[in-house]
């Protein structure tokens, strides 16, 4: 009935923040970029280790059941840290499996991905069907109507880090598919990301509504969860921006000193101090309306059908403030560090770049305000 | 972490919306920044308190319900829901009653705070003067010792409310020769009618009296009117402003019912096509249940014994640029019709979105400037040097 | 060759700047409020005897041409000094019987407007026809179409102080009416606007394409002179805040030293001084276009329809900077004032009015952002 | 009052626009923060310097056409909109040269400019140092008299270019005794291949080596190459700075043309319903409309003989948010293809989106960070106190 962590969740999250911050995360990244994926392989292997994938996997799986809040508290971690990877998809996957509740490609796939065994890339062409050779089928939205996918092209949407993952999901139309491979790879904005547009043959691993029905939670993970990350990138961000104005000095002072520095921090901060209710809100409408093993909420007279949308509405609204909450600090940490800010001589960049990344992945700020006032996925 | 009520939480919301769907009137009262309105809206203060909804978080002896922080937010999402009248007793609710509670005797809260429950007395806040706005410490306003009480003399200014008000709350240099200006202060009431008071009721900008100025020229107050200890009016007034005060000062329901409100006055005028206003709906929105969930959090906090601390800096900051992001929303909104002052007959939706700007603007200014806010927040809240400003 | 004023436009400004602000304005702009109207029209008939009104009115009905620079340079003047009145409808008048060239109603009307005997208001409906009783036809764009309409209603736009104007000019459809009356008068959030919609019935003082044509032409001119009234109101809210910083002290210092404050004061600055050249670019785009009495200019490679979308284009790019630019000195003049910015004990609070209600009149940020892009009037 | 050209100025443009017509590569170089790119684009220079169009507003006898500043303006929009090369020479041009056409002797400007006109000398520019960014009087590297010339010593930071440029020019501290921090500074030219010289690149954001440390050690530098008098750097490096250095830091050009290839993009690929895309669209055209318009009225006002002054505070704040703006606009529009660093093979227009992007946010920090604008224009432009910042 509170609308707080208790102490456990809590404490999960100091421990993840301990173990990532004793971790060289940068490292990892500057690695991951050039396709070394050993360290961060490494980092993904106490991630499990410390339960973050089976937050998101049955019991009966080797998880610990579907826990969107606990889930939250982790990618706020993962973005405050940096962690490269197919984080997000990897636990969108599992939430796709759970939710489509088949035996077989739960099996095979959920006890892989709850024990840090398997890293998984996904990618959703929202309904549209996309041919072997990928190009795009007749039922879909057409051009430009898909997120993820080139406004122009069509081809569908990229898959990150496709070419390192162990396998790549792809929903295209009504079938779940594991993709057999990808086009070419292609660099982001953030170097801890690469992209690739997966290959729509592969093996077939469901088919039906149903699968139309899981993708369609499995999307609201993935963007709350990329909300949650991009709030952690945001709060590290001002953090070590404010370090820094702290210890440079200019004009004989603290640069932290002028004004026009202290009250741009503290609009950084008022955005995220707003962005992060809604970050956690949008976990415990997962959590309420998935009903199942982790629930430990209820959204107030919202039922059935009006649910989904609620929740569908919740993950949007914490979207569009997160993502903005953290481009903005990144600006600002960029200006208030000043050239030093504009170089990779500090890991700063990491973070500034991610932010913007962050701020698209998973449903732009246009997508999400749409969806925030139609409560539908504008895509189906 | 969980957003759902109590079930008795439940039959507290739906009582207080079934009292206010048979009470709310029908058409707004007139403005009550007007003498009429002033007193249809004291009126109306009377009403809420006959079955106890004036302040329902007191304790019943004063008035209240005992209501927790939580029932209070619900009862606020219902009273702005169902687009009930502006609080005339807004002053002496939310910013000298927290003070009483927490300095008060108990004869004063017998005294005072059971007229404020009723709306029989409306109180006015006479903090600054013209040359202490921001900077409040530099008060001048002096109290001096008299037998059996104190003398005010000075001059207050935006006294809001009291153009109509009763009596006043504010702060009076009692110790001129306190070592800091932020000494030697005491935190008294007085009547608006005493011997000695001149109002001057000043226009907001559309002309409306929304506030005055106070021109005070010895004017007796006993004894049983000072709160708290003599020269430590500073702490005193200070000393609420992390708790509730800082959650309660605008409460989220207002600005989810604005959010509704302007919702459906898009869905209603706007062309959805229209991206450009979709999306800043949509931010209004998203402000709106950002507002709501950072106060049930706070709730939370307050709950478990936490204090709050300058997080009510962020508070002010968040609702104030909201509740002008959102106004402005509207009359973009409303194309031609958003020019129309709220007074005009064709303005829509009996000219709230109009009155509604004019308010909001007020917003970054009151209650502590946005800009000593962000100060406040700089240096409470992320450690940074005090700087000079 | 230049685009700069040259002595004599400088000096005609000067001359307007040096007269109003001896005349007591923002008595008139409280006077008018309560529909005295006598000092304004004081005033009006100075600002005809300086050849303000002249300047759009053909020399053989007591005019100087049209010269759309000089009226700039006027209107800013207007603007600085909150001239209260339908100074802006009463030029677009002139500037639509002029490009009309009908001479019944130009030897009628130019005149008087020309030496300041005649207020005009005008109004204009956008192609859309309306019925006798205010109602709308049904060849127009519809509901919500046209601007300076209730969205929701489609009772045709409100004309500016229609109440105490010697007439009102009414564009309908292909007719242009002298109306007979009009509806309730309107308070404005300006107080020296009130506005009430027109009768549509009245004397048809022309009628066939040429008029649609002519209203189009000055619709632009409306918008143009608007945006220069509200550069001109920005200037006099940022001068005035300056005047106000230096002087107020708090903390023992004046508040304009303050960091937050100069850059705020700044900002607005940057936005004004770079309204300026779109305004007066417009200026220049309109004489060029019109090709006739006052041309000193010519635009670069833009012949026929397309010279007159990129005269559009100008005038609402004008529009949307200084609209904006006012506003923004606005909301700065307001909060760097605090509370007595808010009460109307300063004049001020006449010009924070006026700038939220010139930003809408004759073209809202909208609807001239797609005028830019367009150079089209989206209402025909 | 005019934006017309005289028919001649036409003819101008028109002999620009088939130059570049026939010359502009097909596709763009290679990125000029590379070895390679870096090599391509003074290749480049040199090309446009064999007819003259590399540095069009000198006079003819250092390799220019003596063209007007307004004919300069106008070559700067035929550049850009034809998708030329961006200019490596750009420290040279437009920092060092305006600077040496005030202050240089003969032989200086004889010896100096025609090499850079034809791209055979590159210049970095090392103002900078680690303790010294904004506060730029704070310099502490020093030049020490010697035999015949100077000795520089210590460390130049964020020099753009340097990592592949020739030469370099800056400021140094010559007399430590001088009574104020910006006296006693030297505007000195040095050779980056000198003895003494170490050049450390530095990858800027997105990885590139955009700019270097240098580290001096006694780097010999002869009387010849100091610009103005011993001692009074800080002056000879200020004194252009009101000019039309103010004016041409950025053309007009660059801006209208980007805005004229988003629209063209968002024609291409965005929804035309989308109003808030448009919406943002409309505003980067306006923008670059309104910095072209200032840069004519600017242009004029230089040629009447008026000084800008301070107002290219201004010009730099506001080209330096559109580029930023115009640029997010642009990586919007893209959708999930905007994500693409400019190196992917599949990122729209060669990636120059990206790119830009990139570019961009370096705006509001170099050449005087934007808060130094604003504190310059404050005090210089508003009248207002110094404050302490």
């Amino acid at each position: 009935m509170t609308f707080l962590l208790d102490d456990e969740q809590r404490e999960f999250g100091r421990t993840l923040d301990r173990m990532l911050g004793a971790a060289d995360i940068a490292g990892a990244v500057r690695a991951w970029a050039v396709d070394d994926t050993g360290p961060g392989r490494k980092v993904w292997q106490r991630l499990a280790d410390l339960g973050v994938f089976a937050l998101a996997v049955p019991e009966e799986h080797a998880g610990s059941g579907f826990l969107p809040v606990e889930l939250a508290v982790a990618f706020v971690e993962l973005g405050r840290h940096g962690v490269p990877g197919p984080v997000v998809e990897t636990v969108a996957a599992a939430a796709l499996l759970r939710r489509l509740g088949d035996p077989a490609p739960s099996a095979r796939w959920l006890p892989g991905i709850a024990t840090g065994g398997h890293l998984v890339s996904y990618a959703d062409t929202y309904g549209e069907t996309v041919g072997t050779d990928g190009t795009a089928g007749t039922d879909g939205t057409g051009e430009g109507g898909h997120p993820g996918g080139d406004a122009g092209g069509g081809r569908g949407p990229y898959a990150l880090d496709a070419h390192t993952a162990d396998t790549t999901f792809v929903v295209a139309g009504d079938r779940l598919l594991s993709a057999t491979g990808h086009g070419p790879v292609q660099p982001s904005l953030d170097p801890a990301r690469r992209l690739a547009r997966p290959a729509y043959g592969g093996e077939v691993l469901a088919s039906g509504p149903a699968v139309r029905a899981a993708s369609r939670h499995a999307v609201d993970v993935a963007a709350s969860l990329t909300a949650a990350q991009a709030l952690g990138a945001g709060r590290r961000l001002l953090a070590d921006t404010v370090t820094y104005v702290r210890q440079r000095k200019q004009f004989g002072v603290a640069v932290g000193s002028f004004q026009a520095v202290r009250h741009r921090l503290a609009d950084a901060l008022v955005a995220l101090e707003f962005a992060q209710p809604l970050v956690f809100g949008a976990a415990v409408a997962l959590a309420a309306e998935t009903g199942a093993d982790g629930q430990r909420g209820r959204l107030v007279a919202t039922e059935g059908a009006g649910r989904a949308a609620a929740v569908r509405r919740e993950v949007a609204a914490a979207k569009v403030a997160a993502g903005e909450a953290a481009y903005g600090a990144a600006r600002a940490a960029l200006q208030l560090h000043g050239a030093i800010g504009y170089t990779d001589e500090l890991d700063l960049s990491l973070w500034i770049r991610k932010a913007r990344a962050l701020r698209t992945a998973w449903g732009t700020p246009s997508e999400c305000r749409a969806r925030v006032l139609t409560g539908q996925d504008i895509f189906y | 972490m969980d957003l759902g009520h109590a079930p008795q939480d439940e039959e507290f919301r739906y009582a207080a919306r079934s009292w206010l769907a048979a009470r709310v009137p029908g058409t707004p009262l007139p403005s009550l920044e007007t003498a009429e309105g002033f007193a249809a809206h004291r009126e109306w203060e009377r009403t809420l308190a006959a079955d106890r909804w004036s302040v329902v978080s007191w304790p019943e002896e004063y008035g209240g319900r005992g209501a927790s922080l939580a029932r209070w937010l619900i009862f606020e999402e219902e009273y702005y829901a169902a687009q009930a009248p502006g609080r005339v007793s807004q002053n002496g609710i939310s910013l000298l009653a927290p003070t009483l509670f927490a300095h008060g005797s108990p004869a004063q809260l017998a005294r005072v705070l059971p007229p404020m429950a009723s709306g029989e007395v409306i109180w006015a806040q006479a903090w600054s003067e013209p040359e202490a706005g921001s900077d409040l410490a530099a008060l001048r306003s002096t109290a001096v010792r008299t037998a059996g009480g104190w003398l005010l003399s000075g001059q207050k200014t935006w006294s809001s409310r009291a153009a109509f008000a009763d009596r006043a709350f504010g702060l009076f240099r009692s110790h001129p020769d306190a070592d800091r200006p932020h000494r030697g202060l005491t935190y008294l009431m007085f009547d608006l009618a005493a011997p000695g008071v001149t109002v001057r009721p000043i226009g907001r900008l559309d002309g409306k009296p929304a506030f005055a100025e106070l021109f005070l020229d010895e004017v007796f107050v006993p004894d049983e009117d000072v709160i708290g200890e003599p020269g430590q009016g500073w702490r005193v007034a200070m000393s609420t402003a992390g708790n509730e005060r800082g959650l309660t000062l605008r409460s989220p329901g207002r600005f989810t019912a604005s959010a509704d409100r302007l919702v459906a006055l898009w869905r209603q005028r706007a062309d959805p096509a229209d991206t450009a206003l979709r999306d800043r709906v949509a931010d209004a929105v998203i402000g709106a249940r950002a507002y709501h969930l950072f106060a049930r959090a706070g709730a939370a906090r307050l709950a478990t014994g936490d204090d709050l601390g300058a997080e009510s800096s962020l508070n002010k900051i968040f609702w104030s640029e909201l509740d002008i992001a959102l106004h402005e929303t509207a009359l973009d909104l409303l194309g031609a019709a958003g020019e129309l002052a709220d007074s005009a007959d064709e303005a829509p939706d009996h000219g709230s979105w109009a009155a509604g700007w004019t308010f909001a603007l007020a917003g970054p200014i009151y209650a502590g400037t946005n800009e000593i806010q962000r100060d406040i927040i700089a240096e409470r809240l992320l450690g940074l040097p005090k700087g000079r400003r």
